[in-house]
């Protein structure tokens, strides 16, 4: 299905003029910390999203489109028995300390991903590599054996905590291919890169220089953009949208196709969400519409209790679920849990996440539940991650098929509800086997109903990227996946000519 | 000695009608007050705590306290008057003209600079057109004067290495440092030992005379006041109600205040006991109408309830406020002496006693015993460790080597080791009445916490025996229910006795009971504690460092010097014929409330036989 | 009034049936006469009873949405909508029983642990005192907030935990104050007599010492109180404190500190409230140290 | 004197190793640790266990207490466990503007205070000690985050535009390079800490010019100017010095709350980061540094007044 495809510089700005070169763009971000980090292949949140694709870039990535795009790679192809794969670099790539990009560097960063002393991220999407069987064909080329079949090897490698390294890569002195070269970095403050003259890509980056500022307050980022201190910044909370709009010298930018979503967790092994009646009560007591407009201020659309709703194998022909409290009461009751009274874990891990649960408490009792609020903190909650009966989660933007191997199956880490359906479980097996788009749709379709009907998530909605710039600037272009800033694609941004 | 009030030269100080309010209460502090001061004369301001003295001696530099105000009358010093003064006369008459030395050396002097810099700054201020130099030796001269070191090491001390004495001196250098016309002291001697007192009087007496300095010499000791003063003006509740040349005012006191303060006034030389005025002095505000001292005369009449006298003059110079200025006094009863009890075997004993604060060591083998129904009281000067040796006795020094024994068993050291009834027999009164009883407890919460501890009483029989103890101590039941704040010093300190006493004690431990008290409450204390010690059979250990009080009460007396008995003998022995070198130092400096006692004997008439006075009125 | 000379009959009352007035009451009376203490109880009281019977007055639920977020004041919603569009009015009036409720808690209880250990302190003396002052010197070394963050984070939050913290960054500084009290007063004489008489200790700091230290105690009540509402409200401010939906004063600044430009109100109103509140307590308490000194004052003369 | 001073110092020593134990028992009972935080909830039992090695965390946690205190000792402020960099790089910059932050809010604060406390006592019970007294009884009652915040209304954004709300500054940019970001902060800082100074120092002036030996003072004759410049301020200094030092120490600890609402890049921001990031360390450091301050300050404080009272001073050799 996702065919490798020539990658070259395209986006043109969906707002505004082609960029010109030059400036220095100021970007306000939130979710750094003094964890922060510079390493390639680690990424704790936001920050590093914002940061790693500046530096290093991957095989591949998902373009604004949510179609896949070569970057490194120039072609990965897998062989007929999808045991292996041969993955070719793209030619005269110069890393930012001159040397050039080659098969020793990819094996490099396949095994420092893979180190079973220090796995990094990417061990959750490809760790069925056998890092100790990387075969370097020739100077370019590497054939990748792999310990059990996988036809998406290009999907999993396509993450920015993926970026190819060089050889005897040190974190403390951070060369990638990126568009950007590293000036400095205090974690949880900012970091500042300047341009890469030898990008591959020519014409970008457009910048000189690039600063990326933490401000984990909203309002200090938003205080910083009214005020001019910074130039853009990301996750403009929706309230303040028509502040920023009204402001002549200030441009707002709505990804409003996203497959950003702030789902309610149901742990299915545990009472009373085993019963799935229950779950299904829980999804008809909330009211879309008004989650939508109060949790999300209207920066959202309505969810359908599936994920991927950008992706055209969204099941996007199911009927829409809408709030019935009668339907919720009589489940309720007939699986023996009237009136209700359920604690619901969360954190203030994103925002959106409290308010939305504040939502799901308040319209929850019209059916008689009565949800009491615990809130940790963002560390402490992922610490007991996957063990609490009932809470709130967030995901980025994926695929149908992407979010599903990261969450529903049951051997995903991200299982957090024990979410586990035999025939579900067949049908994506199916899926994954099936090279014809239109079946694969189809049996796809058939696991999405099941998601729908018996799923343990109530996804209510999926929130729109809003982020705020100052007029001069353009390039930040939508991006399906709600990547912030135009998916943090510096490269694409400039003063506007 | 000129007391002639009829004195051709103007007097350097000349106060008419002084009234000094409170505005904010809406009272007076004194009013009426006239005086005169010639220059080279020292007039002596007497009376009871309260009485205004102060106010008076801080008007004469033009100075009230906070919230006081002068309202009326002219403060003429040296022919300006002060009253009227504005800002920048009064600093310049202030330290010039008029100099004060303050009551108290230890709070008066600032904690923070040199001692120089604070005489100096005097004459900086006042003689600004001298030269440093100049200025310098009149520093050093000055110094000199006061009998004080006037060497640079001790120029840079701070106050707090100087001893008491000293400190007082410098105070009186600060005040005869610009050589001024009038000096007001107040109290200067007041908290110092007797020998010490005796030597800063005699500087200041020496210093007004070599000056020609008019001084008003504040004081509640007339013994004071008659060894050092040429006239005497007496204070009673913010007037001034008797004021006349010394000599007529000890033969031939006619206020009936001043007669009762004269015979409250303890004698070391005579046999006659002091007898206390009933009742104490009112404080500004609680003034009655009529004559305030009305309530405690004995010739108090209808006249006298109805309207304050006016000054009667008596004789030359001698002006009395009383409408019975002529009539004598009733004559007092007054206690016969009992017959000595036998005395018993010891009660308690101290053994080879040396206890420390820290390293610094006080007492040093200390052997000092009291017999049954025995008063042994324990003399000597400020310092020498008589409070510490109660303490110890008491259980609240554990910090001590040797042996206290009671009744032949020896005593823990702290309190609290003790047994419930060592405690009880052992009882303590402190000082000072204002501290030992609890601010917030009622008389009778006070009262009762012995008898719950001892006895366990409680409920109306503990009520019963309070009412029994307030009695005792001439005190009305009501008492029971009031607070010591609204108790007179003396009334606290029948409280504190009464609570000794509600323990039954055997030993009563009496430190200074009265020093904290006016003289005329004083003597009607010590003849309750003479009266309980005689009637109960009580031991007592009658601490105190005013010899003149011993001959009334004591059977033995222990003279302490440094922390050392240095004799123990009866009383009449030790006041005839002191052994000890330190005694005899002692005798020789305690003042005498006049040089010729038979003059006072006749005023004072024969010594009252009476029986035992049960109430004061 | 002089009690001397006259045995006149008194009906004997048990002695502790005698009325006897307190201290803390007759400084609060006293207190209670000036200007500045009924400006402040004014403040306050107006604000408890708003606290106490505001949920009564509410027009709607704190919780319940009734428009967009952060809406100018309408009809529906007198003082606009916050963040999520809930009714601020409503919700103000909802927000008062935390503060006032947890402020008061954590004041009493630290006060109290504190002016005890103080007061044990001073009395006791030498080792006893030694380790108690110098754990409490630790605890006042601590930052306070970073003890709220290390609790608050490490045991979740939970509305006791709050109060303890609080608490016990108010207990230190009490019992050194209290103790710096008590110290003068365990050198009088009155208490040597109630120890050379045996009484237990229990008696002597609760019935000898506490009396005396009422008008600090009164003093460092009203501080701590005051400290109390700035540091619950500001935990709150923080996010470490009370949770979403509960209606918060100090939460509500944080929920809506962002739409201040667009709708003032949902924080101004808490803003207001705290500062009220706050002032208002400072102001008892200025009027109870002043009346305190002047009672010591009139006492002592 | 010096036995005193000494002593006084080995105090704060022994206090400070106390606060050590409890901060680090205190971040030890947080769930989860550094490698959960650091890892995230992607993290794998085999991912953390690699890393927990990685960091020591498996060490006993007497070891691991030792480890950290001696490395302290030594100046060695430990890694940041996911940046790799050293955290003295991360927090010098932070304790730098924290440290500008209160040194400028405690050099406004300290003679403003001291300066009005002396002025509403000579004026006691007139318009100027009302004024003072009022706005300083209004001002101690406000928590310092209401303060922070009417003065945004006022001078950045609704009232005023004047001044920046939020104190941006770039990585090692020094604060001083951008004075007007710190205006806001430190002025609401030193609002919340001038009120006590000024009500301490009025206090005990008042009390100092009650005393005997002003009155003596006064009664020699000596001008008004050197009543209260010689004989009293220096009095009062000496309770007032323990209140500042108080106060200041205050500061260390609600810089916090004044640094989150303006984002100032200090200590209390990098604290409350690292808390949820489980930045252990670095909330060990940074906890230890605040108590550090409070300490010396305190100690300072102390020396202060034995050196100003010359029988403390002169008391004891
Ligand atoms: N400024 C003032 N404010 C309030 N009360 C005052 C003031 N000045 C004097 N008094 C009161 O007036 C009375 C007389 O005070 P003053 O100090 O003159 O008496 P004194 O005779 O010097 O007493 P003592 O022997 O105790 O020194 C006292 O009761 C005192 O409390
Ligand atoms: N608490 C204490 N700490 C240290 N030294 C003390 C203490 N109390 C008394 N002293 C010292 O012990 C010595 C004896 O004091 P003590 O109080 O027993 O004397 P005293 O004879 O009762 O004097 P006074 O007549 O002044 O009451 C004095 O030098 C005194 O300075
Ligand atoms: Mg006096
Ligand atoms: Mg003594």
């Amino acid at each position: 299905s996702d065919e490798p495809q020539e990658a070259a510089p395209k986006g043109t700005p969906a707002s505004g003029t082609k960029p010109k070169q030059g400036g220095t763009l100021r970007a306000g971000i939130s979710g750094g910390g003094a964890s922060d980090t510079l390493d390639a292949h680690h990424s704790s949140g936001a920050a590093e999203e914002s940061r790693l694709p500046q530096l290093y870039e991957p095989l591949a990535l998902y373009d604004h489109d949510a179609t896949l795009m070569m970057v490194l790679a120039e072609s990965m192809e897998p062989a007929r028995d999808a045991r292996s794969w041969d993955i070719r670099l793209r030619e005269g790539v110069e890393f930012h300390n001159g040397k050039t990009l080659g098969a020793d560097d990819l094996i490099y960063t396949f095994q420092r991903i893979l180190n079973p002393d220090d796995p990094k991220d990417g061990v959750g999407f490809f760790g069925y590599v056998d890092a100790t069987r990387l075969q370097k064909l020739d100077a370019r080329t590497v054939r990748v054996h792999l310990k059990v079949k996988s036809a998406t090897l290009t999907d999993d490698v396509a993450q920015y905590f993926n970026g190819i390294v060089p050889v005897g890569y040190d974190p403390r002195k951070p060369v990638g291919t990126g568009p950007f070269k590293f000036k400095s970095f205090t974690p949880g403050e900012e970091s500042t890169f300047v341009k890469n003259e030898n990008y591959w890509r020519t014409g970008q980056p457009y910048l000189d220089e690039l600063s990326i500022i933490n401000m984990n307050d909203d309002a200090a980022r938003v205080n910083a953009l009214l005020s001019g201190e910074i130039d853009a910044i990301m996750g403009l909370p929706a309230r303040q949208v028509p502040t920023v709009e009204n402001n002549p010298e200030l441009r707002v930018q709505i990804a409003e196709k996203t497959g950003v979503h702030q789902p309610l967790t149901m742990r299915m092994d545990k009472a009373p969400f085993d019963d799935v009646r229950v779950r299904q009560a829980f999804r008809l007591m909330v009211d879309r519409e008004q989650m939508v407009q109060q949790a999300y201020g209207g920066q959202a659309s309505v969810g359908n209790d599936m994920p991927g709703l950008p992706d055209p194998m969204y099941a996007s022909s199911l009927p829409q679920r809408e709030q019935d409290i009668e339907q919720a009461k009589s489940l309720l009751k007939a699986a023996g849990h009237e009136g209700l009274t359920i604690e619901m874990v969360t954190a203030p891990m994103y925002r959106g996440v409290l308010e939305s649960g504040q939502v799901f408490v308040e319209q929850a009792k019209a059916a008689g539940v009565n949800i009491k609020t615990k809130q940790l903190d963002t560390t402490g909650f992922f610490d007991g991650y996957g063990g609490w009966t009932f809470s709130q989660t967030f995901y980025g933007g994926r695929s149908v098929l992407g979010q599903i191997g990261f969450q529903y199956m049951p051997d995903s880490i991200w299982n957090e509800t024990g979410w586990k359906n035999d025939r579900f479980t067949k049908l994506i097996a199916e899926t994954r086997a099936t090279l014809d788009d239109a079946k694969r749709k189809e049996i796809l379709f058939e696991a999405q109903k099941i998601l729908h009907e018996e799923g343990t998530l109530v996804i209510h909605s999926f929130v729109h990227a809003v982020d705020g710039y100052k007029a001069q600037w353009t390039g930040f272009n939508p991006s399906w996946t709600g990547g912030p800033l135009g998916d943090f694609r510096f490269r694409e941004v400039g003063l506007s000519a | 000695m000129s007391a002639n009030p009829d004195r051709a030269d103007a007097p350097v100080v000349d106060i008419r009608g002084l009234r000094v309010d409170l505005p904010d209460a809406g009272f007076d502090v004194v009013d009426e007050v006239s005086l005169r001061v010639w220059p080279g004369e020292v007039l002596g301001l007497v009376g009871e705590s309260g009485c205004g003295k102060t106010t008076v001696g801080l008007a004469l530099l033009g100075h009230c306290r906070r919230g006081a105000e002068i309202t009326a009358g002219e403060v003429l010093v040296d022919g300006r008057d002060i009253a009227g003064a504005n800002d920048a006369e009064l600093l310049a008459l202030r330290g010039r003209v008029v100099a004060y030395i303050p009551q108290d050396p230890p709070t008066a002097l600032n904690p923070a600079l040199r001692i120089a810099t604070q005489v100096r700054e005097v004459l900086d201020a006042h003689l600004g057109d001298w030269t440093a130099e100049q200025r310098d030796e009149r520093l050093r001269e000055v110094l000199r004067e006061v009998h004080l070191p006037s060497d640079d090491a001790f120029l840079r001390r701070y106050p707090h290495q100087l001893s008491g004495g000293q400190q007082q001196r410098v105070t009186i250098a600060m005040a005869f440092a610009c050589r001024p016309k009038v000096i007001v002291c107040d109290e200067p001697t007041t908290g110092l030992d007797v020998i010490t007192q005796e030597r800063v009087l005699e500087t200041v007496r020496e210093l007004c005379r070599r000056h020609r300095v008019a001084a008003v010499y504040v004081s509640h000791d007339l013994a004071v006041v008659s060894s050092l003063a040429d006239r005497v003006a007496v204070m009673y509740a913010g007037r001034v109600v008797e004021s006349s040349s010394r000599d007529e005012l000890f033969a031939n006191p006619r206020h009936p205040y001043t007669r009762g303060l004269l015979r409250a006034v303890p004698d070391l030389d005579g046999a006659r006991s002091p007898v206390g005025i009933p009742g104490h002095a009112p404080l500004p505000g609680a003034r009655t109408e009529g004559c305030f001292f009305g309530p405690r005369c004995q010739l108090c009449s209808d006249e006298c309830r109805r309207e304050f006298p006016a000054v009667t003059v008596v004789g030359p110079g001698h002006e009395v406020r009383c409408h019975h200025a002529h009539q004598a006094l009733p004559g007092e009863a007054a206690r016969v002496p009992q017959p000595a009890q036998a005395l018993g075997e010891l009660v308690i004993e101290a053994q080879g006693l040396s206890a420390s604060y820290g390293g610094n060591q006080v007492l040093h083998g200390v052997d000092l015993g009291v017999l049954a129904h025995e008063c042994v009281a324990l003399v000597g000067e400020s310092g020498s460790g008589k409070t510490t040796l109660a303490r110890c006795i008491a259980g609240l020094h554990p910090d001590y080597e040797g042996r206290l024994l009671l009744g032949g068993t020896e005593l823990a050291p702290r309190a609290r080791r003790r047994t419930t009834d060592e405690r009880r027999r052992i009882q303590y009164i402190f000082q000072n009445p204002y501290a030992s009883l609890h601010p917030r407890h009622t008389v009778g919460r006070s009262l009762a916490a012995p008898l719950r501890l001892f006895f366990g009483l409680k409920g109306s029989a503990c009520a019963r025996r309070v009412a029994e103890l307030l009695e005792r101590v001439s005190l009305s039941r009501a008492a029971a229910e009031s607070f010591p704040e609204e108790l007179s010093g003396g009334e606290r300190q029948r409280v504190a006795v009464a609570r000794a006493l509600a323990a039954e004690p055997a030993v009563l431990v009496c430190d200074e009971i009265t020093s904290a008290l006016d003289v005329s409450v004083q003597a009607a204390v010590l003849e309750l504690l003479a009266d309980l010690q005689q009637q109960m059979g009580l031991s007592v250990l009658f601490i105190t460092h005013n010899l003149a009080l011993i001959r009334t009460i004591a059977d033995r007396v222990a003279v302490m010097s440094e922390g050392r008995i240095v004799e123990v003998r009866p009383t009449q022995a030790v006041l005839e014929a002191p052994e000890a070198a330190y005694t005899r130092e002692l005798l020789e400096h305690t003042p005498r409330l006049d040089p010729q006692p038979s003059a006072v004997a006749a005023v004072l008439g024969p010594d009252p036989v009476d029986p035992v006075r049960a109430e004061p009125q | 009034m002089s009690f001397a000379g006259t045995a006149d009959d008194v009906a004997l009352a048990p002695i502790e049936a005698v009325h006897a007035r307190r201290q803390w009451l007759e400084t609060l009376r006293s207190a209670a006469r000036l200007r500045r203490t009924r400006l402040g109880l004014l403040m306050v009281g107006g604000l408890v009873v708003l606290a106490v019977v505001g949920p009564l007055l509410a027009p709607h639920s704190p919780s319940a949405f009734v428009g967009p977020g952060l809406t100018s004041p309408s009809k529906v919603a007198l003082l606009g909508t916050d963040s999520l569009g809930r009714d601020v009015l409503s919700r103000f009036l909802h927000g008062g029983r935390t503060v006032i409720s947890l402020a008061l808690l954590a004041t009493i209880l630290g006060v109290g642990v504190g002016a005890a250990v103080g007061m044990f302190a001073a009395y006791a003396r030498g080792l006893v005192d030694g380790i108690l002052m110098r754990t409490s010197d630790v605890l006042l070394a601590f930052p306070q907030i970073v003890l709220v963050l290390l609790l608050v984070t490490g045991a979740g939050t939970h509305l006791w935990l709050i109060v303890v913290t609080v608490a016990l960054g108010h207990a230190p500084r009490t019992a050194r104050v209290i103790r710096a009290a008590a110290m003068e007063i365990v050198e009088r004489d009155f208490i040597k007599a109630a120890e050379v008489m045996g009484e237990s200790r229990w008696r002597i700091v609760f019935g000898g010492i506490m009396p005396m230290v009422t008008s600090p105690l009164l003093v460092e009540f009203g501080l701590r109180m005051v400290y109390s509402i700035a540091l619950v409200t500001a935990v709150s401010f923080l996010g470490f404190g009370l949770q979403p939906p509960t209606a918060d004063w100090g939460l509500m600044i944080n929920e809506n500190r962002l739409g201040i430009i667009q709708q003032p109100w949902s924080v101004v109103m808490p803003v207001l409230a705290i500062g009220l509140l706050t002032v208002g307590t400072n102001l008892i308490t200025d009027g109870v140290a002043r009346a305190a000194i002047g009672l010591d004052r009139r006492r002592s003369a | 004197m010096l036995r005193l001073i000494t002593l006084r110092i080995a105090l704060g020593v022994l206090t400070l190793w106390l606060v050590s134990v409890l901060v680090f028992v205190g971040t030890q009972v947080l769930p989860g640790d550094t490698a959960t935080a650091i890892l995230g909830p992607s993290a794998t039992p085999d991912r953390l266990a690699a890393l927990r090695k990685l960091l020591h965390l498996d060490d006993s946690v007497v070891a691991q207490y030792w480890h950290w205190l001696s490395s302290l000792v030594q100046g060695d402020l430990g890694t940041s466990a996911s940046a790799g960099v050293p955290l003295s790089e991360i927090l010098s910059s932070r304790v730098q503007n924290s440290g500008v932050l209160m040194l400028a809010s405690g050099l406004i604060a300290v003679p403003v205070g001291l300066g009005l406390g002396v002025w509403a006592a000579i004026r006691r019970d007139r318009l100027a000690d009302h004024l003072t007294s009022g706005s300083s009884l209004v001002l101690a009652a406000l928590p310092e985050f209401v303060i922070g915040m009417a003065l945004v209304l006022l001078f950045a954004t609704t009232v005023f535009q004047w001044l920046p709300a939020v104190s941006l500054l770039g990585p090692g940019q020094a604060i001083w390079s951008k004075p007007q970001a710190a205006v806001l902060p430190v002025a609401a800082l030193a609002l919340a800490v001038i009120p006590y100074i000024t009500r301490i120092m009025r206090g005990s002036m008042i009390e100092v010019l009650q005393s005997d030996y002003v009155q003596t003072a006064r009664l020699k004759g000596l001008p008004e100017r050197t009543v209260i410049l010689r004989h009293s301020v220096p009095n009062a200094l000496v309770p007032a010095i323990q209140v500042t030092a108080l106060q200041l120490a205050w500061l260390a600890g609600g810089v916090v709350v004044i640094e989150y609402l303006f984002s100032f890049p200090g200590v209390g921001g990098l604290l409350v980061d690292s808390v949820t990031g489980r930045e252990i360390t670095i909330v060990q450091d940074v906890s230890l540094l605040i108590a550090a301050v409070y300490v010396t300050l305190n100690v300072l404080a102390d020396v202060l007044c034995i050196l100003i009272t010359p029988k403390v001073r002169t008391g004891i050799s």
